[in-house]
């Protein structure tokens, strides 16, 4: 039940924020961090949880982006109704390309994923009429509720607070239900999985469904606050590399994953921008890549489970003390 | 008369011109323990594939409980019918803690999670592994993680249960707490099973039934009395008279 | 109906062929014998045309006369890799080596845009708008020489493996890694050696690339895709089979390119996975140890 | 030449090898027998150097050679011909061979070595241009055991010659054997073929979970109803 | 208990890389103005947004040296933005956290869509000095004015050398003058292209071509085949740099030629591309003001480059920091006039300043519309390259200092 109250106590204390913090700069850093966070949470339910390792996941997040901005754009459809579409579509093209790209295994998923998410984005790029190709779409600045616009910072950080909060929620949860242990068994044995009765394919595609529905979301909120949105800004493959370097650092297939790895790395990532300027400017992305080696290399479990582990009992320690 | 639970007919299967099992036929009633021994590469293995569905036959039937699964698809639902298997190499969920991974088997007939964990600790209990509950699976020693395959496949209620050399690797005291152990879960859970075993003491003495293959046939079957002394079974296993000194 | 049109578009496509050859072959021989997919394959390529940049710009050196200094330098890059970053990873999961190999290109990429900014480098030789013609057709002459390296390297690099000890080793040690140490092949030194013979090729591509293209710090991602899909088409781990993926892809992006011109990336992309998905052993189906990790 | 004092060896934390010595002299032919999994391939490895033991020593000529890596080891002669062949099937046979070999010290004269294996196995030089994948059961264990002799070995050591083999072939196969402790190489010969493997061999051990349970010439134990024992239990 | 640990790690490491970033801000000091600079000085778009810097801050330098603005120093509060997220955060950061109430910036278009749209919505004036493409000042934003000349101009001009100096000296009208538009696929190439379309269909030139392609491309010969054969007499081609070098190459390679040859700026204003072609005689350009202009119609232009050279000991790469130096001295003749950087007083005096043409460095006027902030007053020229890789001007007549050669040399007469 503690870690009920601990949740609620930091929930309580991030949402007391913005009556505190008056700076909107860092409002923005911690509504880029809600984001970046959710979106790592829902890479982690497939490359975390389920063991795929996708470096696609932008086209998720650009399909619900696009959906969202061609809607309100385009056909004046409001941005709920445009979530739902995006939603919708970035579901139904994650299965239509899971089904047949799980059986790949290894370095050949990540790469059909990469293509894939490279397909996604040329054909951005050449449905000119609908996406406006690279020129990419401008929101109009029209505030509102019903127009998903806001001209503060505050509602934006709620929304985003609440975004991370459901998702890591949903994490959790499903850590701890029956999908969550069955997608946990796929990626550890898909041929144990299947002697304990689990239909290894049907719950890698149910878990990438609901990836590419958070994703989606993501993408939506992304593009509500950003205001503009470029095939170069969504379907990058750094778009994809940073949602999973930030689940890794932090840990992959653990709740608060992927919420470590971005409160760690976006304010830093910020910070690092700010202040190696001058001598030291665009190192910050060589920054990462280093750490992601280092991490990979000496606690390829991420942060999470290192510490965990350097904070387990000493009756479990001597435990497995004693099996050695 | 106790019931049949498996019955295995001319099961072939041919992995490119090699034969690995070439019409063997056999059957397991409740409760029944039977060993399924044979020379290396004999094709005792692809058996226990073709039955828990992670290969299907070329030929051949193979009926559970009164129905036919030959080609049922995919093993999960092999699973899902009643039964469990346990791996010639282990395959525990490595990362995963003991009871997360019992509790995986569990949820298979317990979709309710606190029931499932109640399940797989009565399970644990069973086979001693309570106290290291929470131990990483991977850290687990060899026995250990023995112990927690047949666990884990106990866990999904099976009616037929197949140990794949559960014993392989075990010191003769280890090897002397596991038999025990297996003849209480057919007595205990009234479930059929069979053992592929190197370790020829332990399966002679667990077994009531010995089917023995030999390139893939089955070359003899009967108690281990019988069986141990059927010349055919000692040529496949020492070879034929020398001829050549 | 073939208009002289139709036959430059082939002609060029063959010869477009040849530079995603030159690149993929180093990729592909990596795979083959180490099982590990490079992705920091692309930012090789670019070190490679920097050092050739580099060495015309302060010496004077002719890229073509450069190749075998950028091919002896990829090497130590491909070997210190190996023996830094793959050898320790060799047990982890295959995510991880992919990790520490993504890691590894952002920071090279980026490390390289910091120290030598975004700028286009070109270097400027005689022959480098010189060409042959036949008829109407023309064939420039620096992708000509790039086609025929491609071509000799892969002959070359097929005799090695054929026709020495060592290079019998490198496939041995592919084919049955076990059967390979018990006959004395020194595993780890042979890793080393694939690894930098594989980023050799990506040394001299870049030799040979410099007076066709333009160097800047993302150079490598312009050809690192393309090399993936040429070396799954030609089978993961086959020399043949990348060269021959070369020319399929340079044909198929050449055609493409003149019908729908906007599309041309998003058709091979689209075979790629096509090829993944129902070919993984690749055209010729040479790709061997592939189907192992590929499917189920 | 060999001898093995004390050795305990496994994979990852299954042990499989419990203090096992044994001793090998000069031009003999010793016989490893023993049940499935008793530990015999493993026995082979870890003199491979394949599988670095836990405890215990393996010494060549009065030198430790446990700690050495696989190549090293190869390269002082000690050759395996592993269980399964394990030919590279993507290669012919001639290219089996001069992998064979590759140490330094066997390339200095492999072509006359290679002959000397044409000689011995006629059907090799016929088929050398053919794919190993290709050939025959019995083919291939000829290509393994050329290859294994082209490494010029002082200890050859044959995991299992015979699996899978028809029993014509079976015999052709020990009758080789013989030949090439003639031409003074020692033999350690792994097989599941007790009778006729001990009826070749000078002496033997019988090892049964992962310890010697039995030793001494092969005669002596082919007479001894412990050996039935120990591979059917009972 | 490890649930707490690990979240109060979370939020102490927020908190923290919070606090270093919080440490930069500066204290104010009350002698100078602050102004914010937007500029991608990293990463792909360093280049050119680093010449654009120079040119803003050789204003500044200029005009503190002049005693600053209402008698005080000018001082630029500079961030790096290599990408739209980017300039969103520092948009922001400038804004909400340096408390700036000016910025200035940024060369590349999709960054000023980005840090406009913060600075509008704080109401902070932004003058964007170099990027073109027309929708930054068609969203009826308040506070966002363009000193430069947007894409459209490019297109525009780019015909109108075509059509008024080109055909002429062919001896056709330009409803005779087969057109080919050829465009990288970024947001630069089409909205060049879309212009240059545009402006053709206008004076009735017949576009038989209109082809786009991927800038990251490794082979243009498809594009120019298709070029090839719809055989026509002037080519537009919108590229950056790395196409641009690639498409002249495989030109000459299959001897593609036309009569007229015309580059919007990019790619076809360096002089990397010159040198990596080499003889670039009569090829036709359209952009920024060059330095080979009609001086009388530009005062002021030979005092930059002497002042751009003596403080970065080299000439300038090109035309951007120019019309950045241009941009910053009309932003600081606004401040000046509005005694205050309230923004609706910079609003009301930018829109108040009327400079004809023919009267600053870069011979543009200073006309903003109220509706757009758009300065009308900012038109592209015609260029041209000499044999020795200068840019010449020669539209419009009143800036001109050479004349049009049509049509251009074939890659044959080239030679090589």
């Amino acid at each position: 039940m503690k870690r009920w109250v601990w949740s609620l106590f930091i929930l309580a204390l991030l949402s007391a924020l913005p009556l505190v913090v008056e700076t909107q700069f860092y409002l923005h850093i911690f509504i880029l961090t809600f984001l970046y966070a959710s979106f790592a949470n829902s890479w982690n339910l497939i490359g975390g949880y389920a063991g795929q390792l996708s470096l696609g996941h932008a086209a998720f997040f650009g399909i619900g982006a696009y959906a969202c901005a061609i809607g309100s754009v385009k056909f004046g459809i409001s941005p709920f109704i445009g979530l739902a579409i995006g939603v919708i579509i970035a579901v139904l093209v994650s299965a239509a390309i899971g089904y047949p790209c799980f059986r790949l295994r290894g370095p050949f998923y990540t790469l059909s994923t990469i293509a894939f998410a490279e397909v996604v984005r040329l054909l951005t790029l050449y449905w000119r009429d609908l996406t406006e190709g690279a020129v990419g779409i401008l929101i109009p600045f029209k505030p509102g509720v019903a127009n998903l616009i806001f001209s503060g910072k505050v509602p934006y950080y709620y929304i985003g607070l609440a975004m991370m909060a459901l998702s890591t929620f949903l994490c959790y949860h499903v850590e701890r239900s029956r999908f969550g242990y069955y997608l946990v068994a796929v990626r550890e044995d898909e041929d144990a999985a299947e002697a304990c009765g689990i239909r290894s394919a049907r719950y890698k595609l149910y878990a990438a469904m609901i990836s590419a529905a958070i994703a989606a979301v993501c993408g939506v909120f992304y593009v509500q606050y950003m205001l503009f949105i470029d095939p170069e800004g969504v379907f990058n493959l750094n778009v994809s590399i940073q949602a999973a370097l930030m689940t890794i650092i932090g840990g992959a297939g653990t709740w608060l994953g992927p919420v470590v790895g971005a409160a760690l790395l976006i304010p830093l990532g910020e910070f690092l921008r700010g202040w190696l300027g001058g001598a030291a400017r665009g190192l910050h992305m060589a920054f990462y890549g280093i750490v992601l080696i280092v991490v990979v290399m000496v606690i390829p479990q991420g942060i999470v489970v290192t510490v965990k582990n350097l904070l387990k009992t000493k009756a479990t320690r001597k435990v497995e003390e004693e099996r050695r | 008369m106790r019931r049949n639970v498996l019955e295995v007919k001319d099961l072939t299967r041919r992995f490119g011109g090699l034969v690995a099992v070439d019409g063997v036929s056999f059957q397991i009633a409740e409760g029944e323990l039977m060993g399924l021994i044979g020379p290396n590469g004999a094709g005792k293995t692809t058996i226990f594939n073709l039955i828990s569905g992670h290969l299907l036959p070329t030929s051949g039937s193979i009926r559970f409980l009164d129905m036919d699964i030959t080609h049922l698809k995919p093993p999960a639902a092999r699973c899902l019918a009643g039964i469990g298997r346990t791996f010639q190499i282990v395959k525990p969920f490595g990362g995963l803690t003991v009871w997360d991974n019992v509790t995986i088997g569990a949820l298979a007939r317990h979709p309710d999670m606190g029931e499932a964990r109640e399940r797989a600790r009565q399970m644990l209990e069973f086979v001693g592994l309570w106290g290291y509950k929470e131990v990483a699976a991977r850290s687990l020693t060899l026995p250990g993680r023995k112990r927690l395959e047949m666990a884990r496949a106990m866990a999904t209620e099976p009616k037929l249960l197949l140990l794949d050399e559960v014993m392989a690797g075990l010191t003769p005291t280890e090897i002397s707490e596991v038999l025990p152990m297996i003849r209480r879960f057919a007595e205990e859970f009234n479930v059929a099973i069979i053992v592929v075993e190197h370790v020829m003491a332990a399966v002679m003495r667990l077994c009531e039934w010995i089917v023995v293959i030999h390139h893939g046939k089955k070359i003899s079957e009967g108690t281990p009395k019988e069986v141990t002394k059927d010349p055919k079974v000692i040529e496949a296993y020492l070879g034929e008279e020398a001829f050549i000194a | 109906m073939i208009s002289y049109t139709f036959i430059q578009v082939l002609i060029s496509g063959v010869l477009l062929g040849g530079i995603y050859a030159l690149i993929s072959i180093g990729l592909t021989l990596i795979f083959g014998v180490i099982k590990v997919i490079n992705f920091a394959h692309g930012e090789f390529l670019m070190l490679a045309m920097y050092f050739a940049y580099w060495m015309w710009h302060y010496w004077g050196v002719d890229p073509y006369a450069s190749v075998i200094v950028l091919a002896a330098l990829l090497f130590l890059i491909g070997a210190a890799t190996q023996r830094g970053i793959i050898q320790p990873l060799l047990r982890s999961p295959a995510s991880m080596q992919i990790f520490a190999t993504v890691g590894l290109s952002v920071t090279l990429q980026n490390v390289a845009l910091f120290l030598w900014k975004a700028d286009y480098r070109t270097i400027q030789t005689a022959y480098q708008a010189s060409k042959i013609t036949i008829g109407e057709l023309a064939i420039g002459y620096p992708r000509l020489v790039a086609f025929v390296g491609a071509t000799a390297m892969t002959i070359i690099i097929f005799w090695f493996l054929k026709n020495t000890f060592t290079g019998r080793a490198i496939r041995a040690i592919a084919q049955d890694r076990m059967a390979a140490m018990l006959v004395g092949v020194n595993q780890k030194r042979m890793y080393m050696l694939a690894f930098g013979l594989g980023s050799a090729c990506v040394g001299v591509a870049g030799g040979l690339l410099m007076p066709i293209y333009y160097v800047f710090p993302t150079v490598g991602t312009y050809f690192s895709l393309t090399a993936f899909v040429v070396v799954v088409l030609g089978g993961m781990g086959d020399i043949r089979g990348a060269w021959i993926g070369g020319i399929i892809i340079g044909l198929v992006e050449a055609i493409s390119g003149f019908y729908v011109p906007a599309l041309k990336e998003a058709v091979y992309f689209a075979i790629f996975i096509l090829i993944l998905l129902f070919r993984p052993s690749g055209i010729l189906g040479l790709g061997r140890g592939f189907e192992e990790v590929a499917q189920e | 030449m060999i001898s093995v004092k004390e050795l305990d060896a496994g994979y990852g934390d299954i042990q499989v090898l419990r203090g096992v010595s044994l001793e090998i002299n000069e031009g003999e032919i010793v016989s490893l027998v023993g049940a499935n999994a008793a530990g015999k391939s493993t026995m082979v490895k870890a003199l491979s150097g394949i599988i670095k033991p836990w405890r215990g020593q393996v010494l060549f000529d009065g030198v430790r050679v446990d700690t050495l890596e696989p190549h090293e080891i190869a390269e002082l002669g000690i050759v395996q011909v592993p269980e399964g062949r394990r030919l590279f099937p993507q290669m012919s046979v001639l290219e089996n061979l001069l992998l064979g070999a590759y140490t330094p010290r066997a390339r200095r004269d492999y072509e006359k070595t290679l002959r000397d294996i044409f000689e011995m196995f006629p059907i090799l030089k016929e088929r050398q241009n053919q794919l190993a994948g290709s050939l025959s059961g019995g083919e291939q264990q000829m290509c393994a055991i050329g290859r294994g002799l082209m490494a010029k070995p002082k200890l050859l050591m044959l995991d299992e010659p015979s699996l899978g083999l028809a029993p014509i072939l079976v015999a052709q196969v020990l009758n080789m054997v013989k030949a090439i402790r003639e031409q003074g190489v020692t033999v350690l010969l792994v097989e599941q073929n007790v009778r006729q493997s001990l009826a070749l061999a000078d002496r033997g051990y019988v090892l049964e979970n992962g310890r010697i349970v039995m030793e001494g010439p092969s005669a002596a134990l082919l007479a001894d109803d412990r050996l039935r024992q120990a591979y059917l239990g009972m | 208990m490890r649930i707490r640990l690990m979240s109060c790690l979370a939020i102490c490491a927020m908190v923290v890389s919070l606090g270093f970033v919080g440490a930069d801000s500066l204290a104010e000091a009350a002698e100078t103005v602050k102004i914010g600079a937007i500029y991608p000085l990293s990463g792909n778009l360093a280049r050119l947004g680093e010449e654009s810097y120079r040119g803003a801050e050789l204003a500044r330098i200029e005009r503190n040296a002049q005693g600053g603005v209402w008698g005080k120093q000018v001082e630029y509060v500079v961030a790096d933005a290599p990408d739209t997220n980017a300039a969103r955060s520092e948009a922001e950061r400038l804004i909400t956290r340096s408390n700036m109430k000016l910025l200035l910036g940024t060369y590349s278009s999709s960054l000023a869509y980005v840090a406009t749209e913060v600075a509008e919505r704080n109401r902070v004036p932004f003058f964007e000095f170099g990027a073109i493409s027309d929708p930054i000042t068609e969203r009826g934003f308040k506070y966002t004015f363009r000193t430069c000349a947007p894409a459209s101009g490019f297109g525009t001009i780019a015909v109108r050398v075509i059509a008024e100096l080109a055909a002429p000296k062919m001896g056709m009208t330009p409803k005779d003058i087969k057109l080919a538009i050829v465009y990288e696929d970024s947001l630069y190439g089409t909205t060049c292209a879309k212009y240059a379309k545009a402006e053709a269909e206008r004076v009735g030139m017949p576009v038989v071509a209109n082809e786009p392609y991927s800038a990251k491309t490794n082979d243009l010969s498809p594009v120019i085949l298709k070029l090839k054969a719809a055989n026509p007499d002037a080519v537009i081609h919108t590229a950056y740099i790395a196409d641009a070098i690639l498409f002249s190459r495989q030109a000459k390679e299959l001897d593609f030629d036309v009569k007229a040859y015309v580059g919007q700026g990019g790619g076809h204003s360096m002089l990397d591309w010159a040198k990596a072609i080499g003889d670039v005689s009569g090829f036709l350009n359209v952009d920024f003001p060059q330095f080979k202009i009609n001086k009388a119609y530009t005062p002021g232009l030979d005092e930059f480059i002497k002042l751009y050279e003596d403080t970065y000991k080299e000439p300038p790469h090109s035309g951007h920091s120019l019309v950045n130096y241009f941009g910053a001295k009309v932003m600081f003749d606004a401040m000046e006039k509005a005694g205050s950087l309230d923004a609706d007083k910079i609003r009301e005096a930018a829109i108040s300043l009327d400079v004809p043409e023919g009267q600053t460095c870069t011979g543009w006027g200073v006309k903003f519309d109220p509706k757009t902030g758009q300065n009308v007053r900012a038109l592209p020229y015609g260029l041209m390259w000499t044999k020795d890789q200068e840019q010449v001007t020669i539209y419009p007549p009143e800036a001109a200092v050479a004349e049009i050669i049509v049509p251009m040399p074939t890659w044959r007469e080239r030679g090589q």
